[in-house]
């Protein structure tokens, strides 16, 4: 019942100069299939997420899409086989609109041949539309300028971009982190809905609550390794917060926080 | 097509600060120049400057907004000038043979530039004054070589004249101006409203995430080096064919000159943020601080210090006005 | 002997003329076991810093004479000096004049002087019934551009007409349009104007389109210096005439005087040489003009 | 029982040019005291921080600390004041070492009068060890660039800097956003630590476990404006959830989460 | 003191690719040049010439780290020369008057700059695009109205002409040199060892987050232009007092020379990153490289086009070797 990988990594190295980050890395990601990727500050997720997104190439190892090795130059390669991802960090650029903002690189436009006009009335719609749908209904205007959202508001309007554009494969890299609750769940719910669309999910998440929500398959790195490969119900949560925090035992971590408190 | 919805929004606009210190000179002139400054005479004289600053300086501004620097200009203009003056002049082939060179020229150049900037890690800054400096020594030696002098002369006639180095309008206004029309025209079509302009955006917010989004910064910012280079190339054989002789040096002042245009423009020297309308006001403020000052009466000798505090006011005026302008916007009710 | 010659940025197309005087004197001097070594100015903005610069330069290279413009002799005189004292025999070209020639030990001058040069220019002006006569300074401030000027001004005020200067700032060095422009706004706002003369021949096409632009047919031009299209200018009477101190001979004479007397002890009579002012005009532009074809005038 | 408050907002509004983004907030902050600043996106929180930091000065309202009316020229006076505080974002400099980076404004010096220098060797040792002291044991070079730490290693360093220069509050601004599970939880005890050595610790999240961990105290922002203000166990889990999310019910979200992914 | 750990950790360091740069053109013009230019009065030609530019290089070099740009010393060493010839030349007064207005007037000009900058957005390029300006229209205008002349003699004796302007080593080594190496010495103390190095790495880096650190900005910023128009001034006093004369123009060659300078050693254009030494080295390399070619048997036509290429590849050097070394160091072992 299990469908082929979409997409597979097979023994996937990356290092920076004398640095190794990932070491051997194997996984493969299913169409309407959500992977977690989990693992401590500093485990290589990012990495991962780099590499499939045509940012870095790994310095050994194959990235396969439907089995056949792909070799992505530049991001723009990885967009064109469907990748859409949503980096940590950045994504936005806080002097653009936020019409502009939301299409770059693939702007809508009007007219025909050389006289093709970006169509800045209906990115604004789509784009304040995209962002509303995740529930931040105080943002209606697309001329407003990015750096003017607030940090939350900022993370959402790269989601919504992803999502929007996610041909195939949809890459969240810890986008919950800058989020309200109700955004939060928001993106939950769009991670689902991908995923019933037939996407292929991966994401990253430091929250236990948010990975087990969404998760159908979970792969945890610990210093730059696999460590575990599981799927949804193969572990506790307890198992996989152990996990999460890199291997060391974090039972009853809440529980002993409360009772430190007075 | 609604623009802007407000006041606000307008003042917000990166020309509207350019805008009023273009208002402000102006007035400043007329007042202390009196009417020959307004005459067409007058303009012309301050359009004719502000043309060919302003052919260069809106691809200089193109390359800062997407957080580059092209300082080669300053080569490329007697460059231009001299490839026509060469071809054309000395050895007597056509000038359409000229044209054609001078511009290809401005193209190669723009290439190297191009290529140097996305293969290196140099800043631009540094690769465009090598290419000063290169470009410079070449034209300086050949010129040498092939015409054993440093001023070559050029005798232009014809429909090429008329096109390229001609005045028009009771043989007042430069054909450059024309040109700088539309050129500016076409500028503001290319980047307010194709989408290659959001892509220029883009790589002067966040080089990074813009080629995370996709865009092909490396081949933009090659296209705007080349166009920056081939502008300067042109603008310096237009400046052959009118003047009818070509020199060695000069055009350094093209370097500042445009730097300061677009910076006035409301231009951010870090990138990101500007507008062709902006650049197109700053150019014309230089021009007409510059050039007005012929037309009041104060001593030539106190002329630099006049225009080093009409700039700086010119730009002060910029932003004061446009945070006054904000914060004295409607107060939205409390919620 | 081996020679080295301080002089102008080699863009500055009279520099380019002393240059080929010099390389023309360069296969002579070579034949007899020497050498020449141009050292030149990149720019003219910090002038007087640069050219002790290369004084001390040349100095080091353990030459055995030096041509040397005195441009600022405050400031070239104790480097002059030096050199002298280290034994490195000095000839003054260009800048500077007998009487510093003999009160440093150098031993000649070769050349003219601005000052006189642009006397020359109101002198001519004056004789040919301009009354008032704008002098365009790109430059102002450097000295040898002030005394052109000054020259002009003071030969037209001795003959009772007006003379002053138009300085330019440094926004429009090298932009023929906006040369042009002032020129034109200056003639616009002050209609007595009847003549116009530019420190350097490039200005001086710009000057003759602000002329045309401003519709003052009458105005007349002159240029310090020449080149091709002003010379073009003066053979279709556009052009009055042109002030020239035949840099091709300063240079070709400096030069080889200077390694003739180091190897063999020549010394000429004549002290000091001068090579100019010399004015272009109708009466004399095709003798000039075959000159200009072999890139010495 | 009740200490007096160490730091108070009396009727605070703050405007952005005709943007009114806080309006009448009164807020007391107790010595050994935890509060949690909750809302929504966009709610106006770290607008409440910048002005206890002395970022931006408040349109109307006083700041009192100690009862004495004080008033923030700028983020030094804030410091003086004893308040360290952990922006959003930022508060690192990629291009600098970990040990320059961490004692930005307050560098030791060893040696004497004018010849006072920079002492590179104790500032990284403290450094890392203060980071090391989060759990993450990866670094163990205090010239390394700050730019090439993970998004997580940066925030940690953030953090570790104010507490260790926070005098006698200490300002949080969702430090955890960024933490994986190990780190979090050592956030978590550090607030604790602060919080038992008698400093006003004011700590904002979106993650109601990592609140109700640590809080004494809770106030929640809704547009601008104080929703709810409660101690300890005045409120539910629940109800605190539906606060947080701008006073819509969420709850049960997590439950529908996982009925919709099927 | 043990400052790196390894070769990468030295190479990975500000200077390291400036050192290897200045390296490069030294073997380039030994070879070319002959052994004259290393002889004591040939290295003393370049060494006079980056004393000279580099006392000036450093305080724009800093500006730079700090995110900010400052144009002015190119009307700032005029000023200083001016300032000493026409009080003590002109007027006869003591020289140590000239020289303590001349100081006092470069303190002055940076403390508007400064100020400007932090009181108003105006981006700092367009503020000393200003003051560059309107200090060139006041020398210009002053001296002209005061000794109806352009260029002002000034004759120094004594201790004055001993400590600010003469020769030693055999009457080949400006006193500038010695100022400029004591003034090196001072500023890596001041940047690399002191705490005030530190704001300016993090005010470059980002100036919000140095604000909320706690460091005082903007006092900073003004100090910085302080330091830069009065090295400038100093500079210009300097030479004045030397040569024995002062021009009213002139001066301008030291604002580009300074950022290439600058820039070739190290710093980011943008910012919060680059070292001192690595400046000096960035001196160094310009400085041998525009005298250099006067040791060479180049065509001197040429000479412009040598000087841009070796600039590049000075600065391609640096990127280049820095590269290779840190991918050439051993690996760690696989944890
Ligand atoms: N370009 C780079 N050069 C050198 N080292 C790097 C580079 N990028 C990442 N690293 C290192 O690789 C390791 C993994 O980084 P990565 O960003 O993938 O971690 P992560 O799992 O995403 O952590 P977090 O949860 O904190 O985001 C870190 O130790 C980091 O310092
Ligand atoms: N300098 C500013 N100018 C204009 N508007 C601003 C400014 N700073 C913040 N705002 C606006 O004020 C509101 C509150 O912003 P704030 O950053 O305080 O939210 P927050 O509660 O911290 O949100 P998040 O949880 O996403 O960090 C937002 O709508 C934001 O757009
Ligand atoms: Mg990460
Ligand atoms: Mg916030």
């Amino acid at each position: 019942m299990m469908a082929n990988a979409l997409l597979s990594l097979k023994g996937i190295n990356k290092s920076f100069g004398p640095i190794d980050v990932l070491h051997d890395i194997n996984l493969d990601i299913r169409a309407g299939e959500v992977l977690c990727l989990l693992g401590d500050n500093g485990a290589g997720k990012s990495t991962v997420i780099r590499l499939l997104s045509g940012v870095h190439r790994p310095s050994s190892g194959v990235i396969e899409i439907d089995g056949q090795p792909v070799s992505f130059k530049s991001p723009r390669d990885a967009s064109e086989a469907g990748i859409a991802t949503v980096h940590q960090f950045g994504g936005t650029f806080p002097l653009m609109s936020i019409g502009r903002s939301f299409f770059v690189g693939v702007e809508p436009t009007k007219g025909i041949g050389l006289f093709k006009i970006f169509d800045r009335k209906r990115a604004n719609a789509i784009a304040v539309q995209a962002v509303q749908s995740f529930g931040i209904t105080r943002i209606t205007d697309g001329d407003r300028l990015v750096g003017g959202l607030s940090g939350g508001e900022r993370q959402a309007l790269a989601i919504a971009r992803a999502v929007h554009f996610g041909a195939r494969v949809l890459i969240l890299d810890e986008p919950t982190a800058a989020l309200g609750v109700k955004q939060a769940a928001h993106v939950l719910r769009i991670v689902n809905e991908a995923k019933r669309r037939g996407l292929a999910v991966i994401f990253i998440t430091h929250q236990v609550m948010h990975a087990m929500a969404v998760g159908d398959h979970f792969a945890v790195l610990i210093r730059g390794g696999i460590a575990a490969d599981f799927r949804k119900g193969e572990r506790t949560r307890e198992e996989i917060t152990d996990l999460m925090a890199g291997g060391e035992t974090m039972a009853g971590l809440e529980a002993q926080i409360e009772a430190e408190s007075a | 097509m609604k623009l802007f919805s407000s006041l606000g929004g307008l003042l917000r606009r990166p020309e509207a600060g350019a805008f009023l210190g273009l208002f402000a000179v102006l007035i400043f002139f007329t007042v202390f120049g009196g009417l020959t400054f307004l005459k067409p005479a007058g303009i012309a004289s301050w359009m004719n400057v502000a043309a060919n600053l302003g052919v260069i300086a809106i691809p200089v501004g193109l390359l800062m907004i997407a957080g580059e620097l092209d300082i080669s200009v300053g080569a490329m203009v007697p460059l231009g000038a001299m490839t026509v003056a060469v071809i054309s002049g000395h050895y007597g082939l056509s000038i359409w043979l000229g044209i054609a060179v001078a511009l290809s020229f401005g193209v190669i150049v723009g290439l190297i530039n191009g290529y140097m900037v996305i293969r290196t890690a140099v800043p631009s800054l540094i690769v465009t004054l090598g290419s000063l400096f290169a470009v410079q020594g070449i034209v300086l030696g050949l010129t040498v070589l092939i015409t054993k002098s440093t001023s070559v002369a050029l005798a232009t006639e014809g429909s090429a004249k008329t096109i390229f180095g001609d005045f028009f309008f009771g043989g007042q206004v430069q054909v450059m101006v024309i040109w700088w029309l539309a050129i500016t025209a076409a500028y503001i079509f290319f980047v307010h409203f194709s989408r290659f302009g959001n892509w220029i955006f883009a790589m002067g917010g966040d080089k990074i995430s813009a080629r995370n989004a996709g865009i092909p910064t490396e081949r933009m910012t090659i296209l705007l080096f080349v166009l920056s280079s081939t502008s300067a190339a042109f603008v310096g054989m237009c400046q052959a064919i009118l003047y009818n002789s070509a020199q060695v040096a000069g055009g350094q002042s093209f370097i500042f000159n445009s730097i300061i245009s677009v910076v006035v423009g409301g231009v951010l020297l870090t990138g990101g943020f500007g507008s062709i309308v902006g650049i197109f006001f700053g150019t014309l403020t230089f021009a007409i601080v510059t050039q007005g000052i012929y037309y009041t009466d104060f001593d030539r000798n106190w002329s630099s210090l006049i225009i080093g505090i009409l700039l700086l006011l010119a730009v002060l005026m910029n932003n004061t006005f446009r945070k006054m302008a904000l914060s004295y916007a409607p107060k939205k009710a409390v919620k | 002997a081996d020679i080295a010659v301080i002089g102008g940025s080699n863009d500055d197309a009279f520099w380019n003329k002393i240059k080929k005087g010099l390389d023309d004197a360069t296969p002579a001097i070579v034949a007899n076991g020497g050498s020449v070594n141009y050292l030149r100015l990149q720019n003219y903005d910090n002038f007087a810093p640069d050219v002790v610069q290369l004084i001390r330069t040349a100095i080091s290279q353990d030459v055995d004479g030096i041509v040397i413009p005195n441009w600022v002799p405050e400031a070239e005189d104790p480097a002059i000096k030096d050199a002298i004292a280290a034994g490195i025999t000095v000839i003054l070209m260009n800048a500077g004049g007998a009487d510093k020639a003999k009160e440093l030990g150098a031993i000649n001058y070769i050349g003219n002087e601005e000052y006189p040069a642009g006397v020359a220019g109101g002198d001519y002006f004056a004789k040919h019934g301009q009354k008032h006569v704008l002098c365009v300074n790109t430059l102002p401030g450097s000295t040898n551009t002030e005394d052109r000027c000054r020259g002009v001004a003071d030969a037209m005020t001795a003959a009772g007409f007006k003379s002053e200067q138009l300085p330019l700032p440094t926004t429009s060095f090298g932009d023929p349009t906006a040369v042009a422009e002032a020129i034109k706004a200056t003639l616009l706002k002050d209609t007595t104007i009847d003549g116009v003369i530019t420190i350097s021949a490039g200005d001086a096409d710009s000057a003759a389109t602000g002329i045309q632009q401003s519709g003052l047919t009458t105005v007349a031009l002159a240029s310090f210096d020449m080149n091709e299209a002003g010379l073009a200018r003066i053979k279709a009477g556009t052009q009055s005439f042109a002030i020239d101190q035949q840099p091709y001979l300063q240079g070709f004479l400096a030069t080889s005087l200077l390694a003739s007397a180091i190897d063999f002890g020549t010394s000429l009579p004549t002290f000091p040489v001068l090579t100019g002012p010399g004015i272009v005009d109708a009466s004399n532009i095709d003798a000039t003009l075959v000159g200009v074809e072999k890139g010495a005038r």
